[in-house]
């Protein structure tokens, strides 16, 4: 049993640390501000959760466990309202996308509020 | 090198205290302040290390800890630390209303105009 | 594979405060710090799992919470023209 | 009292879960701090069905399910994307309409929007949601509505 | 009712102050204001010479009021030399009172209520001042008659009088504070008392580099006895009212000045101690040079209240030099002169400001032949020049006898002359004035421009302090009795 | 009771600050206020009796023995402390009620007690604890309540005095935070008593050295000592009239103290003038300090950045006292700290009630006062004549004992200096006195009123104490004499 623990640790643990280097990569590479954050959105949610799996099979009592639930429901609640409040502040002061410019004709131009 | 975490908090308060002579920006200012502060941190907590020592969270079956008592301190200088803060960007945000600037030399230059 | 983990963290750590420095808006700057310091909390974690004290994970905890206190706090003001002010200089 | 009963709980919860101790003196102490919170939370007029929605309770586990599973499959393609790098991506803004009508269902809508890699909610006016995605296809896929149907689905419920 | 001297002592201080509140609270009514100011007069005039008689019977009368720190004492002990400043001090008082009512109602001055107050309160310190045990005690009051007479030189309240007002203070506070509270507190340092007691207070085998710095400290620091270089203040504060100048000149501020010299050389020092000081011998030449250089300048003055306060700066520095020569001839020469000095020169006030009153004249170039529409201010004028002089028969004629003696005796033959010279200068710039007012010169026009004599309380005033002036030198017996107990045991073996 | 008293001392005010909220109304709030610090200053002068009568008292906080708890420790000197800051707080109080109506909105007031009492506490625990840790957090509790009381001031220009007391203030914290930190790591111990034990140990060490360094420059920012007293006028000319009083009176006074406590007990007198020129330092810095800001002063058209100016050049005078390191110095030190004290917080308390009547402290508007409110004016002539130096006032006693401790250093030169900057404080004081009464009334100022008795009885309290201590000098003298000497270690 605690070979296969440790095996599905490594294995929650490899596939986490990948995302997260991608979501690295991504705040790296991505053209404008909010591309980024599709990027850090990566590193937030699976790349965390996975890590934070690959912990809890490790844990060595309950309560260990719990904490680590704990940590994972508070990220995943706290960065989509951070991420909101955050785009929305870009936006409300005039940071204009870059968007694709096929779509450009179609699509809406943000409002300035 | 064996003093190496001297020239961290060495460098950080360097850095801090440069941010709070330097720039006119008063929320820089209270950036370079809080890096001054938790240089300071740093100092007490580094000190506190025990050749081997683990944490100083009680826990079975480990008997060499560093010392737990800068950590306490440190603890309570934190949260002082982050009442400054939050004074001082409280007071930033007054400034801004009553000023229309957070920029020293302009606060500086409307004040020479009331006298 | 723990320690695999923590450099693939610290590296993206890494990554986030060269966005930081790079910016090139303040935005890009706060989303980067933001990322940092919810990484720290995973690094903080690994770390406790690698050294042996789950411990740390009330660290973690803790850490988690500022971080949301001081998101939240950043963001109460996001509206006000603090934030304008530096927009302008870019 | 349904929502502080609740919000006792979550605490005590919260709090089991932090400390550890289970001696009388400190669940005591947790017992007083707890109550303290509760006072706190009630003078703030912050204990209602928006910050305590337990009408939801039977229906959420079932959507978060849904939710788990699009977060990972939105995960892998932006991933996908990433590694494609620039060309391969079509940044786009657009405005999304919303049919739930309470306004916690419109912030559960708008917060899954979000939690998906790939879409970000930045605005939320009346009933349109303006959405960025990295990709047009995301956009589309949200035009669709199964998510907006989901969400209005558990709205329903209470 | 029978009072205590020790009361009289006491009373004579603290009535003036709370003649002051009667006064201010009885401003509305000008005629009771000034009867409470003539009437307090009178009773310290009653209490000092209750207490002349005390001590005239060897009491020895002493007061401690309390210790404000170990050893730094506030008391009151009456000796022959402060009670020749008691004396003229009250007398002169009366006198200047009955005198200002004329001069102040006629001029129309404003403030007069603040201008009696402050009267008050310099006096009481005066008393203070002259019946001082100590130092310390003497310092207080010294600087409480500095600052009760600012609001008197200011009181015209014009630019000119407030720039004359910062003078006096600048100098009278800025001299005392600098070097008389320092020289005070080196001699507590250095001799461990700061009581006033025969033959001195410092130890006979005293550092004489020391105690001769803590002298000069002294003679700078006491500002009011305006040895040159610090006489600034004189001739600044002469924008003041005449009847404040009369004050300032002859009875309160000056003679505060020059008693406070004497009782620092006499019972701070010890003649003995004083005739070795190195720093003696400088001090006397600079007070030679003050006397000398006053002179020639009040000869070139031509606003009379401008040669007077020259005048007084010279008649300052004889008093000074009398102290410094630590001589028994030179100290009661001074002490004799302090009280010549006041008499004479109140009245050349009085009679100055009675000419300003009347014929509205001060400048000494128009008062040719005034003197026949004043006659009488005229003749008091030149028998109080004559005191001033020296000659008789003018009570100056004793005082100035004696400084010669103790001059001689300190055989200062240079000193001698100067004193001579300068009695020559007071009469070249005295003696002209009283001459050419009978005597104008010829090509004067003498019309008939109405001008008439002074008020009567003006004139009063001025008439009995010139005949006081011949009086003194008639019957300078007490006067001189007191100046002669002054080198015995204070309060103690006077007349035997 | 009584064997608690150390620990009311502090924990008195310290508790009764957040239950000011439950208290509604602003008089209701000022009522408690009051009480609780004059509960606080009859227990400082309990304290004060105890220690002059049985000597030092030793109170361990939770029973816990020092080193290991916390230990609050009273001898003379903290006692001559606690009572200056709870009198005058007390008194300061008396007039607040009054005072603030005009100056901070109504619905601040219970914001304005509750951090004055917090800042009362914070300063009382700095003075009563034996911890060096302690001190720290007593000082940032006592500081940051400050900065926020001085923000309450009226003009937008105390916002920014206050932000840049924080700066200031917060930097000089640190820097006795690193200080503290640095003497713990050589000897492992916070306890003020067990350092002074341990460090003569250790003292030839760079770190200690680099410790005491950290500490005196901390210090003399907290201090405003010349150069570093930027931050003073401005905060003290801004604040509201009666945080200023307050102030004005205490704040400089702690940092006194711990320069007194950090030099003579802690790192010991050898030490610490030996470590850093000390002696030449503060003695041209206080001198410095005496004549620049004195100067400066007379230049003011602001009478509170005046006075301000004039804290600083007093400030000067203290630390000359302390350079000469002697017994009569520190004594000096200690009763100008006294004095001073009196002075300052009845000056501005009168400027309070200035404001309180015409809501300016400009100059230009004093014409005339000494007519229109005459009480006010005198209070605010006695204690110019008190910071004069004039003998019956407190400020001479003071005098007296600094330029007898110059001499007996043999310091001639000094002495004149000192009295040579007592001229300068004629010259400021004086500007006042002819505006005040040798210059015509503005006009419009007809209807100018005394202030009310509520602002004219704790000035004048304040005024009287003044006149009372410079003549009854037993207790400031015995007391301070009893301090320095135990600092000295000479049995008195
Ligand atoms: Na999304
Ligand atoms: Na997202």
């Amino acid at each position: 049993m605690d070979i296969f623990l440790a095996a599905g640790s490594s294995l929650f643990l490899l596939i986490g640390s990948f995302l997260c280097l991608s979501g690295g990569l991504g705040l790296l590479r991505f053209p404008d501000f909010y591309t980024r954050m599709h990027a850090v959105g990566v590193t937030e949610t699976l790349a965390t959760a996975m890590i934070l799996i690959g912990l809890m099979l490790q844990s060595p009592d309950a309560l260990v466990l719990l904490k680590l639930m704990v940590i994972l429901i508070m990220t995943l609640f706290i960065s989509p309202t951070a991420s909101h409040a955050l785009a929305h502040a870009a936006l409300q002061n005039n940071l204009v996308p870059k968007l694709n410019k096929q779509n450009d004709n179609e699509e809406v131009t943000p409002s300035n509020p | 090198m064996g003093h190496y975490n001297y020239w961290i908090v060495v460098v950080l308060m360097m850095i801090g205290f440069y941010i709070v002579i330097a720039h006119g920006n008063l929320i820089k200012k209270i950036i370079g302040l809080g890096i001054f502060q938790t240089s300071v941190f740093i100092l007490y907590i580094s000190m506190a290390n025990v050749e081997g020592g683990t944490a100083p969270i009680l826990a079975e079956g480990i008997s060499r800890y560093s010392n737990p008592l800068p950590h306490v301190l440190i603890l309570t200088a934190i949260v002082v630390g982050i009442a400054t803060t939050a004074l001082g960007l409280a007071l930033a945000i007054r400034i801004k209303q009553a000023y229309g600037t957070i920029e020293e030399e302009e606060i500086q230059k409307k004040d020479n105009l009331d006298c | 594979m723990l320690i695999a983990a923590i450099l693939a963290v610290f590296i993206v750590m890494v990554i986030a405060i060269v966005r930081g420095f790079m910016g090139p808006t303040l935005y890009d700057r706060i989303l980067a710090v933001n990322m940092f310091g919810t990484k720290t909390v995973l690094l903080i974690s690994l770390l406790g799992f690698m050294m042996g004290r789950p411990e740390f994970l009330d660290i973690a905890i803790v850490y988690a919470l500022i971080n949301f206190i001081s998101v939240v706090g950043v963001l109460r003001y996001s509206d006000s023209s603090v934030f304008k002010h530096h927009n302008k200089q870019k | 009292m349904l929502h502080t009963f609740t919000l006792a709980l979550s605490l005590s919860v919260f709090w089991l879960i932090n400390s550890g101790h289970n001696s009388v003196l400190m669940l005591s102490l947790a017992a007083l701090s707890i109550t303290f919170v509760l006072y706190l939370a009630h003078r703030m007029d912050v204990v209602d069905h928006e910050s305590q929605p337990v009408h939801l309770t039977r229906k959420l586990p079932g959507y978060y399910a849904w939710l788990i599973k699009e977060i990972i499959l939105s995960n892998i393609l932006v991933v996908k994307h990433i590694w494609l790098g620039n060309q391969s991506i079509s940044p786009t803004l657009s405005t999304i309409k919303a049919s739930q009508k309470t306004d916690i269902g419109k912030v559960i809508y708008a917060n899954s929007i979000t939690m998906t890699p790939g879409t970000i909610t930045i605005k939320l006016e009346g009933d349109q949601f303006l959405v960025h995605a990295l990709l047009r296809e995301s956009i589309d896929d949200l035009k669709k509505g199964e998510m907006d149907r989901r969400v209005t689905q558990l709205e329903d419920q209470c | 009712m029978i009072i205590s001297l020790e009361s009289m002592l006491q009373l004579s201080i603290i009535l003036p102050l709370l003649a002051m509140l009667a006064i201010v609270s009885t401003g509305r009514n000008p005629n009771l204001r000034e009867t409470v100011s003539i009437s307090t007069s009178l009773v310290v005039i009653y209490f000092v010479f209750n207490l002349y008689l005390g001590i005239k019977q060897g009491e020895n009368i002493q007061v401690d009021w309390w210790e404000l720190l170990p050893g730094l004492q506030i008391s009151f002990n009456i000796e022959p030399l402060g009670m020749i400043f008691a004396l003229i001090a009250s007398f002169l008082w009366l006198i200047t009172t009955v005198y200002s009512i004329g001069y102040m109602r006629s001029h129309k001055e404003q403030n007069q209520t603040r201008f009696y107050a402050c009267f008050a309160i310099a006096i009481g310190s005066v008393m203070g001042i002259a019946f001082s045990a100590n130092l310390f005690t003497l310092f207080i009051f010294y600087e409480v008659l500095t600052l009760s007479t600012y609001p008197l030189v200011t009181h015209a309240g014009t630019e000119d009088a407030k720039r004359g007002g910062r003078i006096y203070l600048g100098i009278l506070l800025g001299t005392s504070i600098v070097f008389f509270l320092l020289a005070i507190i080196s001699t507590w340092f250095v001799a461990g008392s700061l009581d006033f007691k025969p033959g001195g207070v410092f130890d006979p085998n005293v550092n004489t580099t020391v105690a001769g710095v803590i002298l000069v400290l002294f003679i700078f620091g006491i500002g009011k006895a305006a040895i040159m270089p610090f006489h600034r203040w004189l001739p600044a504060a002469m924008v003041a009212p005449t009847p404040v100048s009369a004050l300032l000149h002859a009875v309160a501020v000056v003679k505060a000045g020059v008693f406070t010299v004497l009782k620092v050389c006499v019972f701070i020092f010890g003649l003995d101690l004083l005739a070795i000081l190195p720093s003696t011998q400088f001090l006397l030449y600079l007070a030679g040079a003050s006397v000398l250089l006053a002179s020639l300048v009040a000869m070139r003055q031509d606003n009379l209240k401008a040669r007077l306060a020259y005048s007084t700066v010279s008649q300052l520095g004889y008093v000074t030099i009398g102290a410094l020569l630590a001589t028994s001839a030179g100290v009661i020469g001074s002490s004799m002169h302090i009280g010549m000095h006041a008499f004479g020169k109140i009245t050349l006030f009085f009679c100055a400001g009675a000419i300003l009153v009347a014929a509205h004249k001060s400048k000494i170039s128009e008062m040719q032949g005034l003197g026949r529409q004043m006659p009488i201010t005229m003749a008091a004028f030149f028998l109080a020049s004559l005191s001033i002089i020296g000659v008789p028969p003018a009570g100056g004629t004793w005082s100035k006898w004696y400084l010669l003696m103790g001059s001689m005796e300190a055989e200062q033959w240079i000193l001698m002359a100067v004193l001579m010279i300068s009695s020559l200068l007071n009469i070249a710039y005295l003696l002209p004035i009283p001459f050419r007012a009978f005597f104008p010169a010829r090509g004067m026009p003498v019309t008939d421009t109405g001008i008439k004599e002074a008020p009567l309380p003006s004139l009063i005033a001025l008439s009995i302090t010139a005949v006081g002036c011949v009086i003194l030198f008639v019957y300078p017996q007490p006067l001189y009795e007191l100046a002669r107990a002054i080198l015995d045991a204070p309060g103690l073996a006077y007349g035997k | 009771m009584l064997a608690h008293l150390p620990v009311l001392q502090v924990i008195v005010p310290l508790l009764a600050a957040p239950l000011c909220l439950f208290l509604t109304r602003s008089r209701l709030v000022w009522v408690f206020a009051l009480a609780v610090s004059a509960l606080a200053f009859l227990i400082s002068c309990l304290l004060l009796q105890q220690v002059m009568s049985s000597g030092t008292i030793i109170y361990e906080l939770g029973g816990w023995e020092a080193p290991w708890g916390i230990e609050y420790r009273i001898d003379p000197l903290n006692a001559l402390l606690l009572l200056i800051i709870t009198g005058i707080s007390t008194i300061v109080l008396l007039a607040a009620h009054t005072s603030i109506q005009q100056e901070i909105p109504e619905e601040r007031h219970t914001f304005f007690y509750i951090l004055y009492l917090l800042s009362l506490a914070g300063m009382l625990g700095i003075v009563a604890t034996g911890d060096a840790f302690n001190v720290f957090v007593f000082l940032e509790i006592s500081s940051l309540s400050g900065y926020a009381l001085i923000a309450l001031g009226k003009d937008r220009r105390a916002l920014w005095a206050a932000y840049q007391y924080l700066i200031m203030g917060t930097i000089g914290a640190t820097f006795i935070l690193i200080g503290i930190g640095l003497m713990y790591q050589m000897t492992g111990t916070l306890n003020m008593e067990d350092l002074s034990k341990r460090l003569p140990e250790v003292e030839h060490t760079r770190t200690v050295f680099t410790a005491y360094a950290f500490i005196i420059v901390g210090i003399c920012l907290k201090l405003a000592l010349f150069p570093l007293h930027l931050w003073l006028p401005n905060a003290y000319a801004y604040a509201p009239s009666i945080v200023t009083a307050f102030f004005a009176a205490t704040a400089t006074k702690v940092a006194i103290y711990l320069l007194i406590r950090f030099t003579f007990s802690v790192f010991g007198l050898t030490f610490s003038f030996t470590a850093l020129p000390l002696q030449i330092l503060f003695l041209t810095l206080g001198l410095l300090g005496i004549f620049a800001a004195s100067t400066a002063a007379i230049y003011q058209k602001n009478v509170k950045h005046l006075f301000a100016y004039s804290s600083i050049a007093q400030i000067g005078y203290m630390i000359v006292g302390f350079s000469v390191s002697t017994t009569t110095g520190l004594m000096a030190t200690l009763l100008h700290l006294f004095n001073h004290a009196l002075m300052k917080s009845a000056l501005f308390l009168a400027l309070a009630a200035v404001v309180y009547r015409i809501g300016s402290v400009q100059l230009s508007q004093f014409h005339g006062l000494g007519r229109q409110m005459p009480f006010t004016m005198a209070a605010i002539v006695i204690g110019g004549l008190s910071l004069i130096g004039v003998p019956l006032t407190v400020g001479f006693v003071s005098k007296w004992y600094l330029i007898m401790a110059v001499i007996e250093n043999g310091w001639w030169p000094v002495a004149v200096l000192i009295l040579l900057g007592s001229l300068l404080a004629v010259v400021y004081v004086w500007r006042l006195v002819e505006a005040a009464y040798f210059k015509p009334p503005l006009p419009g100022r007809d209807t100018i009123k005394e202030a009310p008795l509520s602002l004219l009885i704790p000035v004048w309290i304040l005024v009287i104490a003044n006149i009372y201590f410079g003549i009854d000098t037993r207790l400031s003298v015995q007391v301070t004499q009893a301090a320095s000497m135990s600092l000295f270690g000479v049995s008195p």
